[in-house]
């Protein structure tokens, strides 16, 4: 555990928290790509390089901006957190319920006393493709196979009939 | 004789290793606690240093050659030939006064062009800049450079949005949709590259084109899939930067200035500083990726130092950017969005195909000359049928005024 | 306290806050964004276990499982980002709200 | 086909580029504080002053009669009468201006003071470079700054001030034919007087010669 971890984990889980608990939804999608950033962060600095480097890619280029977006779009709909509401305490405290029951599980559990390497295992970018094109082509090919039913559904999903400008939007996803 | 090239050549290979060699020397004659600090400082300070300078160079250059173009002097009054005009320019947007709307939101309205600065300069921590000359050596370096440029449209929108200016709002949405769009046909046809130099490390890349064959290189452009990859590469590298004929985003005539709008003084400077940057190093891509990075155009001109060629080759590349510039009048939204997915896209999609093809064609003697063929072949038709398509319903009508001609 | 187990307390943590998020607030955009942080956790966890895991120096090719699944666990994040904003945006144009307390026409 | 415009103009503007360079001909700008073009006859910006001959304070045209005070719009000029006289061109006792200021910075330019005028004696400059750091007293200009000689007039507005000039030598010449035919009136009723003084005194009557004027 390095300084550098332990920062990049306070980063991350500080941002969540943020954007878990804002007012503004803005402000909310703000603190969720930093916390997005943050895990790409931590995953650069457990040496998966390709994972963190895709991670930003796909959460900070693609989704961040997705969601920002669609608070754009669905303005005037923004309604502000209570902090008094029920929903609130009680998803609190069901969350707190669930972070003690993991968090006993992982320090109880073999797992926090297992001798752990110190060098990080092999993860050329090559070898990653390798693998994703030898082992695992059937699930590769499963997810291209998802993502484009999900283009296409997003792009159907969004299209409003009338107005052309909608059409734009669609597309830009 | 021998001896004498020999040395020369010793020579040359010193010249050109001269900033590493520093580099080694410094970092081994620090004392062992200051190590990791001296070289970190020797990376990043180079950085810091040369890019601002260049993009201080580049905006003389631009405003003069943008005046030649248009049959004009540009800046020619401060110092010689008016090079001093970046001195008096920063001068004067330190000392402005910095404005900020009342009713904006100020922490995400201060972060937004630290933001851009910073991850337009993180972007050249996998620029190979010179032989051994690069600052991370990442094995993902070019998924690096698209994640880092990605981070940008966020810093976009924050810009936009925090200004509370309808304007800055419309700009950053134009900003964004454009980004996104662009960024599909850019990574794409990096792709291609990728397929070719099986990797994804910028150095490797420019490794695999160092080559020659007799005196010529093997650079990417010179292929049918590197040529076509290579327009549609800087071509969607313009719009991603916002820059002219793609400058929608800051459209002086329609939305005042787009995203910067309410950005004054040394913040403004900041956005326009990080502009450049990304252009700097979306073209340092672009010559890593097809023309050969650093390395020389013919094999005898080796003898220059590496990092020379590269500098030069982005003079030329930004060169081109300020010419096109001058040339070109701002597409309309549609047109951009148009342009993007009915022809950028399938144009990528086809340049791949290509490369895979060129990759998987024998290359004895004859062949080289029918791969050429296939390979043109198949760029050259779809260009002619997509352009034929985009032409189409494209007549230029008599103009209907509705209002104009009813009084 | 080892890495692996840091790790895991951080993911759990991650976890949790995008559980407590999308649980109490009622954005539907925000439900979606939790959900998306409980990914990411789950995500981290596949990392560590990669990295410090016991079969992470058996063989080549089950030491990349842990960074394949990721790839693939971020792929369907994204599809899920898409459909699921698409979705939020069809009902928001419906009802004008995308307030998940508001929409109530399934209710029995 | 697509591209083919693109090529175009790139072309072109790659030739406005060159030819730059190559063709002096083609930069218009004029640079401006090293040459400058010259000014139309008609420009015409801020008031000053006319006098006649070397002494701005003798040959000062302006009588100090108030008219351009009045007329002007802004009423940027400021004027205090002497209470002594001077003569002036045609050698009449005229008041002058013991103080004739004009504030420039309130002076727009309309060249009403200039047709009022029934002297000659204000008229506009073509001076258009201005600045000064002083920002109230730099462009309130006294009547030391306001007075410059004809010549200098001549010289800027050449058609003008030869109208001008043709117009007060007519005036100045009727002024002295006057003066003349009052003086040979004058010497006439005396050379008369004489004449009919002698006349009594010689008892002859006889009517002499009418003096030509």
């Amino acid at each position: 555990m390095t300084v550098s971890f332990v920062l990049l984990a306070l980063l991350t889980l500080s941002a969540a928290v943020a954007a878990m608990s804002m007012p503004r939804l803005i402000h909310c999608a703000l603190a969720l790509a930093v916390a997005f950033t943050g895990l790409g962060g931590i995953f650069l600095n457990l040496g998966a390089e390709f994972v963190g480097l895709a991670q930003l890619l796909v959460y900070v280029g693609a989704v961040a901006i997705l969601i920002v977006f669609a608070i754009l779009l669905t303005r005037g709909s923004e309604v502000s957190m209570r902090p008094g509401a029920r929903s609130a305490i009680s998803g609190t405290v069901i969350a707190l319920a669930v972070f003690a029951v993991l968090a006993h599980a992982v320090l109880t559990s073999g797992v926090s006393r297992m001798a752990t390497t110190a060098v990080t295992p092999s993860n050329r970018v090559q070898e990653i493709g390798v693998t994703l094109l030898q082992q695992y082509v059937l699930p590769l090919e499963v997810i291209a196979l998802l993502l484009t039913a999900a283009l296409i559904g997003a792009v159907i999903l969004a299209w409003r009939e009338k107005s052309p400008a909608a059409q734009e939007g669609a597309e830009t996803r | 004789m021998n001896g004498y090239f020999a040395m020369a050549t010793g020579l040359a290979e010193r010249v050109d290793q001269i900033f590493v060699t520093f580099d080694h020397w410094a970092v081994t004659n620090t004392p062992e606690p200051l190590r990791w600090l001296v070289s970190i400082l020797l990376i990043v300070v180079p950085i810091l240093a040369v890019f601002p300078g260049l993009f201080a160079l580049t905006t003389v250059l631009e405003r003069k050659g943008l005046g030649r173009i248009q049959n004009r002097y540009g800046p020619n009054r401060v110092g010689p030939y008016g090079l001093l005009q970046p001195i008096a320019d920063a001068v004067k947007s330190l000392t402005k006064e910095d404005v900020v709307p009342r009713t904006a939101d100020g922490v995400v309205h201060y972060l937004a062009p630290l933001v851009i600065v910073s991850t337009a300069f993180l972007a050249y921590a996998v620029l190979p800049v010179g032989r051994n000359m690069i600052a991370v050596h990442l094995d993902a370096g070019l998924l690096f450079f698209f994640a880092i440029g990605s981070a940008t449209e966020l810093a976009v929108f924050m810009a936009g949005w925090s200004s509370r200016n309808k304007y800055s709002l419309l700009g950053a949405m134009r900003a964004i949709a454009q980004m996104i769009s662009y960024e599909v046909p850019l990574i794409l046809s990096s792709i291609a590259v990728i397929m070719i130099a099986g990797t994804l490390s910028p150095e490797k890349i420019v490794l695999e084109q160092a080559q020659y064959t007799g005196i010529f290189p093997h650079w990417y452009v010179f292929t049918p899939w590197g040529f076509a990859g290579f327009l549609l590469f800087m071509t969607a590298a313009a719009a991603e930067t916002n820059r002219s004929p793609f400058d929608l985003p800051e459209g002086e005539s329609e939305i005042i200035a787009g995203y910067f709008v309410e950005y004054s003084g040394f913040k403004f400077a900041l956005f326009f500083l990080a502009e450049y940057l990304e252009i700097f190093a979306v073209s340092g891509l672009g010559i890593t990726l097809f023309l050969g990075g650093w390395s020389a155009p013919l094999s005898f001109l080796a003898v220059i130092p590496s990092w020379i060629w590269f500098f030069a080759k982005l003079l030329v590349m930004i060169g081109v950017f300020i010419w096109v510039r001058g040339t070109m009048p701002r597409l309309r939204m549609d047109q951009l969005m148009n342009f993007a997915w009915k022809f950028m896209l399938p144009m990528a999609l086809i340049d791949m195909v290509c490369a895979g093809v060129w990759r998987f064609l024998p290359g004895g003697a004859l062949w080289v000359v029918l791969r050429w063929l296939i390979c043109a072949a198949i760029i050259v038709v779809p260009y002619v049928a997509l352009a034929r398509g985009l032409e189409q319903g494209r007549k230029i009508e008599q103009r209907v005024y509705r209002y104009a001609e009813e009084g | 306290m080892n890495p692996l187990s840091a790790c895991l307390i951080v993911a759990a943590f991650l976890f949790c806050v995008g559980l407590a998020g999308a649980l109490s607030r009622s954005s539907a955009i925000l439900v979606l964004a939790g959900i998306e942080l409980m990914l990411g956790a789950a995500n981290l966890n596949f990392i560590a276990f990669w990295r410090y895991g016991a079969l992470a120096a058996v063989s080549p090719f089950h030491s990349l499982t842990g960074i394949v699944f990721v790839l693939f666990s971020i792929g369907v994040a994204a599809a899920e980002a898409a459909v699921g904003l698409a979705l939020i945006l069809a009902i928001y144009r419906y009802t004008k709200s995308c307030n998940v307390t508001q929409i109530t026409e399934l209710k029995g | 086909m697509l591209g083919e415009g693109i090529v175009k103009g790139l072309i072109e503007t790659a030739r406005n580029f060159v030819g730059s360079y190559v063709d002096k001909d083609r930069l218009v700008t004029v640079q401006y504080p090293e040459e400058r073009n010259p000014l139309p006859e008609a420009a015409r910006n801020f008031p000053f002053l006319l006098y006649d001959g070397d002494d701005p304070e003798a040959g000062l045209r302006c009588v100090s009669c108030h008219i351009c005070e009045k007329e002007c719009p802004p009423r940027c000029i400021h004027i205090e009468k002497s209470t002594d006289k001077k003569p002036d061109f045609v050698g009449k006792q005229q008041f002058y201006p013991k103080v004739f200021n004009i504030d420039v910075s309130v002076c727009m330019s309309c060249q009403i003071c200039v047709e009022v005028c029934p002297f000659d004696a204000i008229r506009m400059d073509k001076e258009f470079e201005l600045s000064t750091d002083d920002r109230f007293g730099g462009l309130l200009w006294t009547k030391k700054e306001l007075a410059k000689p004809n010549e200098y007039y001549q010289k800027i507005h050449p058609m003008e001030a030869a109208e001008t000039d043709a117009r007060r030598a007519e005036e100045l010449k009727q002024t002295q034919a006057k003066a003349a035919a009052a003086a040979a009136a004058a010497a006439a009723k005396a050379a008369e007087a004489a004449k009919a003084a002698e006349a009594a005194k010689a008892g002859n009557g006889a009517a002499g010669k009418e003096p030509s004027a």
